[in-house]
């Protein structure tokens, strides 16, 4: 049998279980896929990588899916993978020194935030949180701290505040719990239930090969429900715990985001508003231009 | 350099900085878990080394590096011998050489990436940009200061320009060629493992980086201690094969140098 | 170098300019991985223009001369010490022998942790990377000083100390001054990376922070300028080293 | 029958600023087939430019070089030039055996070039040193070897540049006894630059000495000695000393002016 | 009155491999006050380290080294050492002034050291030329700037280590008579090693001939030729040619041994 070979980047977050689901479960093999994944660390290798050709399908964070379609590339959202809850927990957290006093946005300004990097969806939903809280972003300052380091920068009175992903979120609060707590919760307090990440293509490769897409979106649209089907079933957290590397004891305490299958012109509209609001201005095409057949579910 | 095979004053302070380490993060000073004890440190790199993960990933780095450094110093001697005998190349093509040496290796690998990808294609030319400056200049080097007189030799006994190239030059221009090799090597395994931080899912570089988004300490000290021990290990190795290869230049009297 | 002598070169390095617009206007690179010269260099006529480019670069400039410095300082004394007392040599060739060859960007989460996020930590390792070129140079200098040099200043009665600082530094200058000029080059590098590590300004964070806005154009002006600075730093350095050896062989007028 | 002519030959060297400068001017001279002949003048007035002209390895400004009655403007195969550093001449990454070799392994090829070695390895007093480097020898041994790949090569012709000058005395001594008894054996042709007066009246049948730059011939002198000479006792000869005064006296007051 | 005594010295060489070596077996040497000895020896018998010995710039293994009747173990301020590689005893990144003025500087401070250097540079022919640096003299001139070098320390002793073997013939009669001037205007104690049999009859008053090794004093012969001795001509004095014949053969002699 020849399998269709497809590669794939992701980033060893929770957010792409339902990938790993599909493959352990064969999902992509009984469509005739072979998925080779190339797990990168940053969104920031990914993306370039589907337009050079290295990639068919790339897993990244909206934000910058967005910004490089400001710019002109084209790139296709081929299905939905990640949004944040309705409610807290959220997989994001914005968290403080215990007695700084710090509690919203507004005792922020003129401290120093930690951001992993400026200008992605982290950083946005941050920014929005501090607006929401009463501060002015622009009186905050974003420091680029890598995840890994958040916790003890922020232990050691190195920054103020941090935006944190799970599972950093976990692991900050294990490690540090006596000191550090969570403050704030940037997406169900300002944009509940808001996009988070999604996988796309390029459009050439779309128009050219749609129909192996349509095989990769089955495949992987059976894994968002094989995960969905054990949000609370220990094996989830074995399969995260496999590829991901993190400890099993602290997936335990880890939020997890909700997974969708598709992606819908309204929920980039309203991120859209939000980019232009910080920062991020330009024009950019009708989003539901954007989105492929397989993901408008 | 020779490491002493008693236990010196040096190896003694090497062993109560380790100490050191232990004890602090034994006793938790940094308040923190990403300073892990030694021991543990030690336990995470033989469990890892035992599943044949790291001596796998270990095994990737190296090939890249050694294709990056032979890609890279091939180039580099080429390129060198070429530029200094026929001074015309070497003002032709001089200035672009000197544009792009300058520039620092991780500001590069995002271009390049655009073109080359994320596997091995970019890595290897990721380290064999960083080996290409060092051999070159070296092998400029060497090739100037092959003396004059050598060269007349071979002109008095009827022996052809491309044998003298051969069989002067090239001997005569080793030494200095292995020099810039020595230099490259270190340089040539920190690119390696930085552009592997960088991207794609290859070797030591990228089990660096997943273990710090892991939050795993012992495993990323671990790595440091891999690349420290890999690091003075292939400095050994490089040292006793250029004494093999170059005998008689170390005979002479002239000193390693690095 | 005289004007005469770089012409050639420059020819070639217009040619190839020329080259690569028309093989971006000809379809043969994508616009989207590398735009065409003539759509750069506006960029970087802008950045140029109204100063924008100043303020990172004075970043940087200052990351790498505060580490240079430090390094360079700390690797000649410490070259220096190893070098002339045969016990500071037992007390700390393993130590170096064992640090050095661990690749400076894997310290940086170390790094991250005693000295936090700030310019200490980068600071520090930028003068790391400097620090070991140098002292292996320093050390080799400082034992390649000619035992026939050494004896003319016992003959006449010199003390360690006049020796040292008379003698065995300025002997030892070359190999100096060359380990200084490959840790220039370093000083750069680990500037850049510790910047791209955790950014906040400098020209590293730029270049990585335009690739990942999908600012391509802003990304090739910028490290058109950090190539620039680059050739500049050796230039100056070059001058530097001419001046202060124009005794040496290779350089005598 | 002249072996090696010079005539009126000139060598200016391009100079930075300025008009090219002239080392030699005009000189003319011309060495007998199995003659010896050394030439004698201050340092730095052109004795190894004219030297490697004779050899073919430098071209010449004006007039011309012939050996055999050929004009030449590349190294003749009749002329092997032995040069003063042997440091610099031997390579060291070769062993005896191969760096005398070296003369030949073009032309017969690496095998029978070992056998050549040895067989002038021997000649020059080395045998069963082929499987040294050259820096394992004492420089008087060193210089032999280079003796011995020149005449592995089997010139009509040695030009030789101050082959003695960076030996000890008394290898100095050995290495000239040496080299005549060759000249005697092979009725070669030798043209020898030294500094040494002792050395030039000791050695050769007639001393070329040559002005301070540029260059030309200032004195031709038959040295008259009879043959075989010792290199101890000829010294004592009344012709020597005579020789010898005349010549110092010239070159020292050449070198003061 | 013995000015320099070495009394049964003996001087072993650690070995990697096997017992150390020994270099020099009970040598017992002593000069005069303002005597001129020359040392001589075949090649690698212990020469320089018989000098070095002397100059305090090595340990003796066994007996003594006495100067002006005191016991050294470190370099004496008496004696000072003049080098045979002038290229690498002077300091290339020093103009000449500052060269000659390191005998002196750590006692006198720079300027005065300059001042001192300024006259020295008179003695040996070279006022004038203290702005230049040592790479831009001929090899004979950086030569005088050693030892107007070590002249500048006022020695009493000067020990010389064949400080002429490395220039040409020419230039080396130049030092020859500058040496045999300053040691006639000073009063200076004198030990010389050379290789040249000829430089230590026209120089010494006596010659010390050293066996191969482990070296001894073989001949200690007294020249007995008038002063001054002009450096031309005492060469052709029947004396001269005596001694010469003698030591040469006994060196030759040894040599081929
Ligand atoms: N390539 C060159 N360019 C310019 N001038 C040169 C060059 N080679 C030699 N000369 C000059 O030519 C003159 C003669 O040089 P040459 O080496 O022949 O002298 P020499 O008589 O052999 O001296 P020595 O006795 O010191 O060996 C010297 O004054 C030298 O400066
Ligand atoms: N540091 C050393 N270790 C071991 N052997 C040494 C050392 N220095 C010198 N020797 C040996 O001691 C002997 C005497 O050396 P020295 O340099 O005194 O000889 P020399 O008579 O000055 O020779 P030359 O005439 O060649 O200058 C030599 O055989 C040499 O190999
Ligand atoms: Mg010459
Ligand atoms: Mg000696």
């Amino acid at each position: 049998q020849n399998l269709t070979k497809l590669r794939v980047s992701v980033i060893p977050v929770l957010d792409v279980a339902p990938l790993h689901a599909a493959i352990r479960e064969g999902y992509f093999a009984a469509e005739g896929i072979e998925i080779d994944t190339s797990t990168t660390t940053g969104g920031a290798t990914g993306l370039p990588g589907l337009i050079a050709g290295q990639f068919q399908v790339t897993f990244s964070n909206t934000v910058s899916i967005l910004l490089g379609v400001r710019e002109g590339l084209d790139f296709r959202f081929v299905s939905g993978a990640s949004r944040g809850a309705m409610t807290p927990p959220d997989i994001f957290a914005v968290m403080a020194k215990k007695g700084s006093g710090i509690r919203s946005g507004k005792d922020l300004e003129g401290k120093r935030i930690a951001s992993n990097t400026r200008n992605n969806i982290v950083w946005l939903r941050g920014m929005a949180w501090v607006e929401k809280t009463g501060g002015d972003w622009h009186r905050v300052t974003t420091v680029e701290v890598p995840f890994p380091q958040m916790a003890d920068a922020l232990a050691g009175g190195r920054i103020d505040a941090a935006i944190l992903s799970e599972p950093f979120v976990a692991g900050a609060l294990a490690t540090h719990g006596d000191t550090l707590e969570r403050i704030g919760w940037p997406i169900s307090e300002t944009a509940p239930g808001g996009t988070n990440a999604q996988y796309v293509a390029m459009k050439d490769e779309l128009n050219a090969h749609g129909e192996v897409f349509d095989r990769f979106g089955r495949a992987l649209h059976r894994g968002v429900d094989w995960v969905n089907a054990r949000l609370t079933d220990p094996v989830l957290l074995e399969l995260i715990a496999g590829f991901s590397r993190v400890p099993i004891e602290r997936l335990r305490q880890v939020a997890l985001p909700a997974y969708p299958k598709g992606v819908t012109p309204g929920e980039l509209d309203d991120l859209l508003v939000s980019m232009k609001h910080f920062g991020m201005t330009g024009t950019y095409p009708a989003t539901s231009s954007l989105i492929f057949r397989t993901a408008a579910v | 350099m020779r490491l002493s095979a008693r236990p010196s004053s040096g190896v003694v302070l090497v062993a109560c900085l380790l100490l050191l380490w232990e004890v602090s993060a034994r006793l938790d000073w940094m308040h923190t878990p990403n300073w892990p004890p030694l021991t543990d440190v030690l336990v995470a790199l033989a469990h890892d080394t035992l599943t044949g993960e790291l001596p796998l990933l270990v095994g990737g780095t190296l090939w890249r590096m050694a294709a990056g450094l032979a890609a890279g110093g091939a180039a580099g001697v080429v390129v060198g011998m070429l530029f200094a005998t026929l001074p015309m190349t070497a003002r032709l093509f001089g200035p672009m050489v000197e544009l792009v040496r300058p520039i620092p290796i991780p500001a590069v690998i995002p271009p390049l990436v655009l073109f080359l990808g994320l596997d091995n294609t970019m890595k290897v030319t990721v380290v064999a940009l960083t080996v290409f400056f060092p051999v070159l200049t070296n092998t400029m080097q060497g090739v100037a200061a092959v003396e004059a007189d050598t060269l007349a030799m071979g002109r008095t006994f009827g022996i052809g320009p491309l044998r003298r190239a051969l069989r002067i030059t090239l001997p005569a221009v080793l030494p200095y060629i292995l020099a810039g090799f020595r230099v490259s090597l270190a340089l040539a395994l920190v690119v390696a493992v930085v552009a592997e931080m960088i991207a794609g899912e290859q070797g030591i570089g990228h089990y660096l980086v997943m273990m710090q988004f892991a939050g795993r300490a012992p495993e990323i000290y671990a790595t440091v201690l891999v690349l420290a021990v890999l690091g003075y290990g292939l400095n050994r190795a490089f040292l006793v094969m250029e004494h093999r290869t170059i005998h008689w230049w170390f005979a002479m009297g002239r000193q390693a140098d690095g | 170098m005289k004007l005469s002598r770089i012409w050639p070169g420059l020819v070639v390095l217009a040619l190839l300019l020329a080259g690569l617009e028309a093989a971006v206007n000809a379809g043969l690179i994508r616009r989207a991985l590398m735009p065409a010269p003539s759509a750069i260099a506006p960029v970087l006529w802008g950045l140029l223009e109204s100063g924008e480019v100043l303020e990172p670069l004075f970043a940087t400039l200052r990351l790498v001369f505060a580490g240079f410095a430090i390094g360079s300082v700390l690797g000649i004394a410490v070259g220096l010490a190893m070098g002339w007392f045969p016990a500071a040599f037992r007390l700390l060739e393993p130590l170096v022998e064992l640090l050095r060859p661990i690749p400076k960007a894997a310290l940086v989460p170390a790094l991250m942790l005693f000295l936090g996020i700030g310019e200490t930590m980068k600071i520090t390792s930028v003068s790391l990377a400097v620090l070991f070129p140098v002292l292996v140079n320093t050390l080799q200098g400082v034992r390649g000083v000619d035992r026939v040099m050494l004896d003319a200043a016992r003959t006449h009665g010199w003390g360690p100390a006049h020796t040292l600082l008379h003698l065995v530094l300025p002997a030892a200058l070359p190999f100096i001054l060359a380990g200084m000029r490959i840790s220039l080059g370093l000083a750069l590098v680990l500037a850049v990376l510790a910047e791209m590590l955790t950014g906040q300004g400098g020209l590293g964070f730029l270049i990585l922070d335009m690739q990942r806005s999908f600012l391509i154009r802003q990304m090739y002006a910028w490290l058109v300028i950090l190539a620039v600075v680059g050739l500049a730093l050796n230039g100056l350095f070059l001058f530097v080293e001419r001046r202060a050896l124009h005794w040496q062989p290779a350089l005598r007028p | 029958m002249d072996f090696l002519e010079l005539n009126a030959v000139t060598k200016d060297f391009p100079s930075r600023s300025g008009p090219p400068a002239r080392v030699m001017d005009g000189v003319s001279l011309a060495v007998r087939q199995g003659e010896f002949m050394a030439v004698l003048g201050p340092s730095g007035c052109g004795k190894s430019t004219l030297l490697q002209m004779a050899a073919g390895l430098l071209p010449v400004s004006a007039g011309e070089v012939r050996i055999a009655g050929r004009r030449i403007s590349a190294p003749p195969p009749e002329a092997v030039y032995v040069f003063q550093q042997y440091t610099r001449s031997l390579l060291p990454w070769r062993n005896v055996r191969d760096n005398v070799g070296f003369a030949v392994e073009h032309r017969l090829g690496r095998r029978r070039a070992r056998d050549v070695a040895e067989v002038q390895l021997g000649q020059v007093g080395l045998a069963g040193f082929g499987d040294h480097f050259p820096w394992q020898l004492s420089g008087g041994m060193q210089q032999r070897v280079a003796i011995a790949r020149a005449l592995a090569a089997e010139p009509a012709m040695l030009l030789m540049d101050e082959p003695f000058s960076a030996v000890d005395a008394l290898t100095r001594l050995d290495l000239q006894a040496l080299i005549l008894d060759i000249w005697t054996r092979r009725q070669l042709t030798v043209l020898l630059v030294t500094h040494d007066v002792e050395e030039a009246i000791t050695l050769a049948d007639r001393i070329a000495v040559l002005t301070q730059r540029p260059a030309s011939v200032a004195q031709l002198l038959e040295v008259g000695i009879a043959r075989p000479r010792d290199p101890v006792t000829t010294r004592e000869l009344p012709r020597f000393l005579q020789l010898r005064h005349q010549l110092l006296n010239t070159l020292l007051a050449r070198h003061e002016a």
